[in-house]
């Protein structure tokens, strides 16, 4: 019968996409592989749910099979089927159960959603102020005086604070390997808290629809041991120095190009602060930090990202443009 | 829903006397004292400030009472589906108003 | 019962207006749409309760609200509904004049509500409080000002079916038509029962 | 001012025509033609074929749009549809959809069933009925008119503020979604209420409450969720206008307003929609399970009360769209375990179905097909449905891929999946042709594999950290199969609709007439000929249990016994107002759409107020079918 081919066919088709999936996720992304307290109690939560609903699935899928065979017309069969009203003991059942298994579900989604509601900053707790724009975002951390864009640094095993804010439209803060998201919202502060176990690299995703950019308004955020967490607190610090001419000729250019915007005097036309440009691995987020990909920023950041905020830099000539770039990535 | 008789409606006969003038004029003259004793709470201290609001909310809500179930003859016989719709659409009303000033 | 939509014979006494199956009908679904109106005000309700104190340094509505004029805005359309109701009982017991007559002073009433709140409005954007000038502002007049739309609507349809009456008379067709209206009438004056309750006084309440 | 008076001097023009004025000929004939009668129906049935067929045409339109983003998606840093576009794509996707598509294919089906179901000649209001039908397809209309004039929205379906304000979306696109919503609204509001008021008042004799067939429940309550659910959506649209071309702050927080009350509005709305879509659904699966069965529903009372809480717990759950934006743990904690309540209630309808067909006798037909690879594949988009109402865990899936799994799981699983089977089920009713069988279980199968191969790997998708709402995605953390496989899905899809248009096409072709009853059906819309007279019951029936023409045929009976004796029957008469009305509304939303030139805007608004007052003053009182002509017509087929 061609039908049961078929039905064998969806069967490995859903198998094979279920493999290949599963096979798949890359740990700096990836829900199912936490590197971070929040993270693991939603995975925990996603698990449960998880393994109670294939129960559940389960119980339908194999009555729903039995049936379909069970009951199904027969070549020349003329039967009549007893016109049963229904059965007050099977309906008392599944309603009950479902009930009940909510019920218990019920209890640790309560709990957790508490936990993670509480969020206010400890003793040794890491405050970070995050900002989302379009399309980029902005980390300050007020108790030490640093603020960077892009990449968010984070100490392994200390909890870290978010206080997160919005300007423009709504965004959504994400680091799926760390622990869910919050809303960026304008006109209101948001809390959450995250830490991470282990050192490392983890992806951030901005996840509401902001814009045409939106699909880009990536971000970094490093898990650095104690130590290491400090010393880049202590290079964020320390102002950046102009040695060669051409970075003096770049500073100058820098100056009369880009200050309205990159030094936060316009809060209507705000960029990331580039004081510390040098140490950064990525370019708007999303770019390798190279040269030339800087260079490939400045000609057209709308070609990189679509709908970004930043005007072309094209009027320069080669020598401007290089000299620009160098300094740039001098600011370390 | 489902638990009303819906003979009630549909085969209704229209043979209700018409109903005095003097219920209409009872209720006017109850929705006056209501509108006047809130303004007068408001405009005066006569009872501590926090009760002005509850009071007053209660005063209007006597006063939708009186509208509906006189004014608009919900007090008539047959009118249960009405009653019913206008009730589930105040719940869903409340609730939505509530949950948008709360949230 | 769906063939005979067309019986023209009114009751001796009672209800004209669900005398025949599409007056049923038309009754029944008029309280249909009020419940989705319900809904409708609440959401400019909660929007508004929610902004209310958005006045970005604009006039505040305890500094705004007249009491006085409220009150008599209040009484005036509280009457109204009173009449509307007296017409309605005119109706029943087939009395074109009275109805005529009740219906035309409800529609005066629901007039003078508007010349108040048309003046009431002007004095507030004098003041400085306009639909543009603050969060506060655009929900005020979003609810209070969608109020006065009704009550616009209102005394349009209620002239029209005045006119169609002098015209044809207290039939089983009309009698669903002028009840409806109304009972559009009274609902609108719920309406104000609470938005001089939860703005105006609350205004002044704080 | 100058398109003002072209406008003007068009309407004249066509009132000189359209008064015989100019050529009595060209009116005569106008008036004769078939597209006359199509414009100016008040007929039931007539409207349904108008909603369904639209329906249909726009859920072509939004899957083309679906195929366009899959394409865009099928391999990382493609550069097919970016930015923008992509955002525009996947706006008008999710809006055509769910407004343009499921929603009218829905209505298309209340209206050709449910008069037939309770017994009734028509429904309470033909000429709302013409209107809400115009209104939808003007609004419809207005909307993807967007494509051509002046970009189309691109803030989501949901459109969130502040990024569908000027500041931030300061083309015309929002504003056609906000006027385009708000006129297809206004039709859908009258539709619902329409409906609510048909069932409570013309139910034929003996047709009580827990007599109704499920569909015809089903639709009852899906109509109180439009009738409850609408005006939030109505307001929202208003305040947004008032926002876009007036100059409000509702939603500007820098002058006070507040982002956050959009998203309850939108969502006292959303929610309470979604189940307005998947009910009917619900109800053509119970017809169809129990007549391809040949068994009574399984706990048919427990299957009404289960609705009528699905539809009152739907409004009380919306938050939990809404879980990550900040409201606090107790209103999360609370909206997350109402949410769960739904289950239960789901739950008992699912289990009914299960154990309607245990013991039957099931004939696999393309409508139980549909119906049966409706229920594993619902219930799995509901099981993920409670997973995203834990608060916790939606932290994860919130705006995730695993999102966009759960509901075209629901929607496309249930709802499309609804549809087809009513589509094959109720064809013969509708159009008086079968549609092919074979063609059918090649349209199933095709859109089955098709649609599992696309949505169950998004599951995954989310899982690993792909947003949704994003045309782009990193290549080497893992997406690149699963996007391959999934935009390879949507090709199955499309063969299978593209079966389904064929299959209409050649049915078309085919002479034959349906039979009254093709499917040993059980409800009385099969005691009549396929495709019925336009009055329905030449006597209206008594009924005297659940599945009327069951019992009546178990009683060896060979129809329904009438209630009356046969008489003359009234029948509404047609009209043009429902056109013009929704032609003035169109003109008004069109022109505040163009901003700056209100005159259009106010001129469309006259119009409507012009109709209005027609309306008003006119005394209709239709026509009567005589029995002598009805007995010429219905020749050896009883009612
Ligand atoms: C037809 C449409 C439809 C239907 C029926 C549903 C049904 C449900 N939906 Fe879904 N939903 C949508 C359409 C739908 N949804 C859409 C369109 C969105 C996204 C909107 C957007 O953001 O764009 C969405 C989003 C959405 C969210 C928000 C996700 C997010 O954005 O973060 C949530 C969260 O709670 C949710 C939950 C549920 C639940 C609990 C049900 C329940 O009703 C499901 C109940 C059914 C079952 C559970 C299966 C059968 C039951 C049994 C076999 C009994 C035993 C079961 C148990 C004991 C568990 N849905
Ligand atoms: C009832 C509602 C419904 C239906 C039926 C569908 C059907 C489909 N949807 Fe759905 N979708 C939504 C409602 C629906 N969707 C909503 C509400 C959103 C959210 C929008 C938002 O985020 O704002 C969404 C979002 C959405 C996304 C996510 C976009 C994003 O977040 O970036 C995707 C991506 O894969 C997708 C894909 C599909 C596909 C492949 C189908 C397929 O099932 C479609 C199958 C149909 C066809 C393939 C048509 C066949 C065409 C022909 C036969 C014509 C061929 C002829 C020519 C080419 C001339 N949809
Ligand atoms: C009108 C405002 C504006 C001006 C002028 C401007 N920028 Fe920018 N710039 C931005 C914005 C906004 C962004 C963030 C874009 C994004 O990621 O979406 C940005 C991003 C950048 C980045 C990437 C930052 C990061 O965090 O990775 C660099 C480098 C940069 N700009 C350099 C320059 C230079 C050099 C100039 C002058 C020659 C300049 N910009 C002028 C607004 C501006
Ligand atoms: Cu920011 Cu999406
Ligand atoms: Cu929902």
């Amino acid at each position: 019968m061609s039908r049961q081919r078929l039905w064998r066919a969806l069967l490995v088709f859903s198998l094979a996409a279920l493999a290949l999936s599963g096979c798949s996720g890359d740990p700096s992304l990836n829900v199912l592989e936490p590197s971070g307290t929040a993270g693991e109690k939603q995975l925990n939560l996603i698990m449960w749910s998880f393994f109670l609903m294939l129960g559940v699935f389960a119980v339908v899928i194999t009555i729903f099979v039995y049936v379909l065979i069970r009951f199904r017309k027969r070549k020349g069969q003329d039967r009549m089927p007893e016109q049963t009203h229904g059965s007050t003991l099977l309906e008392i059942v599944w309603t009950v159960i479902p009930i009940v298994l909510l019920g218990i579900l019920a209890v640790p989604t309560v709990n957790y959603t508490f936990e993670l509601a509480d969020a206010k900053p400890d003793e040794d707790s890491i405050r970070v102020k995050v900002t989302g724009h379009q399309y980029w975002w902005e980390f300050e951390y007020p108790d030490l005086g640093v603020k960077t864009a892009q990449e968010l640094y984070i100490p392994v095993g200390k909890k870290v604070h978010l206080e997160i804010h919005g300007k423009d439209v709504l965004h959504s803060f994400w680091v799926p390997a760390l622990g869910g998201k919050t809303d960026v919202i304008p006109g209101r502060v948001n809390t959450m808290w995250l830490d991470a176990k282990k050192p490392g690299k983890y992806q951030g995703k901005c996840a509401e629809l902001c814009g045409a950019g939106h699909a880009l308004m990536d971000f970094v955020v490093y898990a650095k041991e104690p130590a290491e967490f400090d010393k880049w607190v202590a290079q964020m610090k320390q102002p950046a120095k102009v040695a060669t001419a051409a970075q003096k000729e770049g500073e100058q250019l820098f100056l009369q190009n880009c200050m309205g915007c990159h030094a936060g005097v316009n809060p209507k036309l705000q960029g990331p602060d580039l004081s510390k440009f040098g140490t950064r691995t990525t370019i708007a987020g999303i770019l390798p930090h190279t040269e030339e990909n800087l260079k490939k920023w400045l000609k057209n950041p709308e070609a990189v990202k679509p709908g970004a905020k930043m005007p072309k830099i094209d009027y320069l000539t080669q020598e401007e443009l290089d000299a620009l770039t160098e300094y740039l990535m001098s600011r370390k | 829903m489902a638990g009303h008789n819906q003979q009630s409606t549909t085969n209704q006969p229209a043979s209700r006397k018409p109903e005095g003038v003097m219920k209409h004029l009872i209720s006017f003259a109850i929705m006056i004292v209501l509108t006047a004793l809130a303004f007068y709470l408001v405009a005066t201290d006569v009872v501590p400030e926090g009760w002005v609001l509850p009071l007053i909310i209660i005063f209007a809500a006597i006063q939708v009472f009186l509208q509906l179930f006189t004014f608009m003859h919900l007090d008539q016989k047959g009118s249960g589906y009405y009653t019913l719709f206008i009730m589930a659409g105040i719940l869903i009303a409340v609730v939505s108003a509530v949950g948008i000033i709360l949230m | 019962m769906a063939a005979h939509t067309h019986e023209n014979t009114a009751p001796q006494n009672g209800h004209l207006e669900t005398a025949s199956l599409d007056g049923k009908n038309k009754v029944l679904g008029f309280w249909l749409f009020l419940g989705a109106e319900t809904v409708l005000f609440a959401c400019l309700f909660g929007t508004y309760l929610a902004l209310r104190n958005q006045t970005m340094g604009g006039p505040t509505g305890e500094h705004l609200f007249d009491l006085k004029l409220v009150a008599l805005a209040t009484a005036i359309l509280l009457t109204s509904s009173l009449t509307s109701v007296l017409a309605m009982h005119a109706m029943n017991q087939l009395k074109l004049k009275t109805m005529q007559f009740w219906l035309g002073v409800t529609v005066l009433l629901g007039l003078g509500f508007l010349v108040l709140e048309i003046y009431e409005f002007i004095h507030y954007v004098h003041e400085g409080h306009t639909f543009m000038s603050s969060a506060f502002g655009s929900s005020f007049y979003a609810l209070v000002g969608t109020h006065g739309a009704h009550v616009t609507f209102g005394i349009v349809w209620i002239s029209t079916l005045m006119l169609q009456a002098a015209k044809r008379g207290i039939t089983t067709e009309m009698a669903p038509k002028l009840f409806v209206s109304s009972l559009y009438w009274h609902f609108i004056d719920v309406v104000w029962v609470f938005i001089f309750t939860l703005v105006y006084l609350l205004g002044k309440v704080g | 001012m100058g398109t003002l008076i072209v406008l003007l001097v068009l309407a004249l023009f066509l009132t000189a025509i359209f008064t015989g004025g100019y050529n009595k000929d060209f009116l005569d004939r106008v008036k004769t033609s078939k597209v006359w009668d199509w414009l100016t129906t008040v007929d039931h049935k007539k409207i349904a074929i108008l909603y369904f067929m639209s329906g249909f045409f726009f859920f072509i339109v939004g899957g083309i749009e679906a195929l366009f983003m899959r394409l865009q998606l099928i391999v990382p840093h493609n550069d097919l549809f970016v930015g923008d576009t992509f955002n525009e794509l996947l706006t008008m996707h999710g809006t055509t959809m769910i407004f343009l598509a499921a929603m009218p294919m829905i209505f298309g089906l209340m209206n050709a069933i449910v008069p037939l179901q309770i017994g009734a000649r028509d429904v309470a209001f033909p000429f709302v009925n013409a209107l809400g039908f115009w209104l939808f397809f003007a609004g419809g209309l207005l909307l993807n008119l967007s494509w051509i004039f002046g970009g189309a929205p691109d803030a989501g379906w949901t459109s969130y503020t502040s990024l569908a304000l000027n500041e931030y979306s300061p083309g015309p696109g929002i504003d056609y979604y906000v006027l385009g919503l708000q006129i297809s609204g206004i039709g859908t509001l009258i539709g619902g209420l329409n409906f609510l008021v048909t069932i409570i008042n013309l139910r034929a004799p003996g047709m009580t409450y827990l007599r109704m067939p499920l569909f015809t429940w089903t639709s009852f309550v899906t109509s109180a969720l439009i009738l409850f659910a609408f005006p939030a959506l109505t307001v929202a649209l208003l305040l947004l206008m008032f926002d876009r071309l007036f100059g409000a702050n509702f939603f500007d927080y820098t002058m006070g307003g507040s982002t956050v009350i959009w998203q309850h509005l939108f969502w006292i709305f959303g929610h309470p929609e979604v189940y307005i879509v998947i009910l009917p659904a619900f109800g053509v699966m119970s017809e169809v399970i129990s007549t391809f069965s040949k068994k009574r529903l399984f706990g048919y009372t427990s299957m009404v009360f289960a609705t009528v809480l699905i539809g009152f717990l739907g409004f009380m759950v919306w938050v939990h769209h809404m879980f990550t934006v900040g409201l606090g743990p107790v209103s999360n904690s609370l909206f997350a375990v109402a949410t769960m309540a739904i289950a239960v209630p789901t739950g008992i309808k699912v289990f009914n179905w299960l154990f309607t067909m245990w013991g039957g006798e099931i004939r696999f037909t393309t409508a139980m097909l549909f119906a049966v690879g409706f229920i594993p594949t619902f219930v799995m988009g509901g099981m993920t449905g409670v997973m995203l109402a834990l608060p916790p865990a939606d932290y994860q899936y919130q705006d995730s891929y695993f999102v966009v799994a759960h509901f075209h799981y629901v929607l496309v699983g249930g709802t499309v999946f609804g549809m087809f089977a009513g589509a094959y089920y109720w064809w013969p009713k509708m159009f008086g042709k079968l549609l092919d069988e074979k063609l059918g279980k090649f349209h199933f199968w095709t859109f089955l594999i098709g649609f599992h191969l696309t949505f169950f790997p998004q599951h995954f998708l989310g899982l690993f950290g792909m947003p949704r709402r994003v045309f782009t995605y990193q290549s080497g953390v893992g997406l690149e199969t699963i996007n391959l496989i999934s935009t390879i899905g949507v090709f199955g899809m499309t063969i299978g609709t593209l079966a389904f248009i064929y299959n209409i096409y050649k049915t078309f072709k085919v002479e034959a007439q349906a039979p009254a009853d093709p499917w040993n059906g059980r409800t009385l819309e099969w005691a009549i000929p396929s495709p019925p007279p336009e009055y329905n019951f030449a006597q209206l029936p008594r009924v005297r249990g659940l599945d009327p023409f069951w019992l009546e045929k178990q009683a060896g009976n060979k129809g329904m016994t009438p209630a009356e004796p046969l008489g003359s029957i009234h029948m509404p008469s047609p009209s043009y107002l429902p056109v013009l009305m929704s032609l003035g509304f169109f003109i008004a939303g069109f022109g505040f759409i163009a901003r700056g030139n209100y005159a259009v805007g106010i001129l469309g608004l006259i119009v409507v107020v012009i109709t209005m007052f027609m309306r008003s003053f006119e005394q209709d009182h239709g026509y009567h079918i005589e029995p002598e002509e009805i007995e010429d017509a219905n020749k050896g087929v009883q009612a």
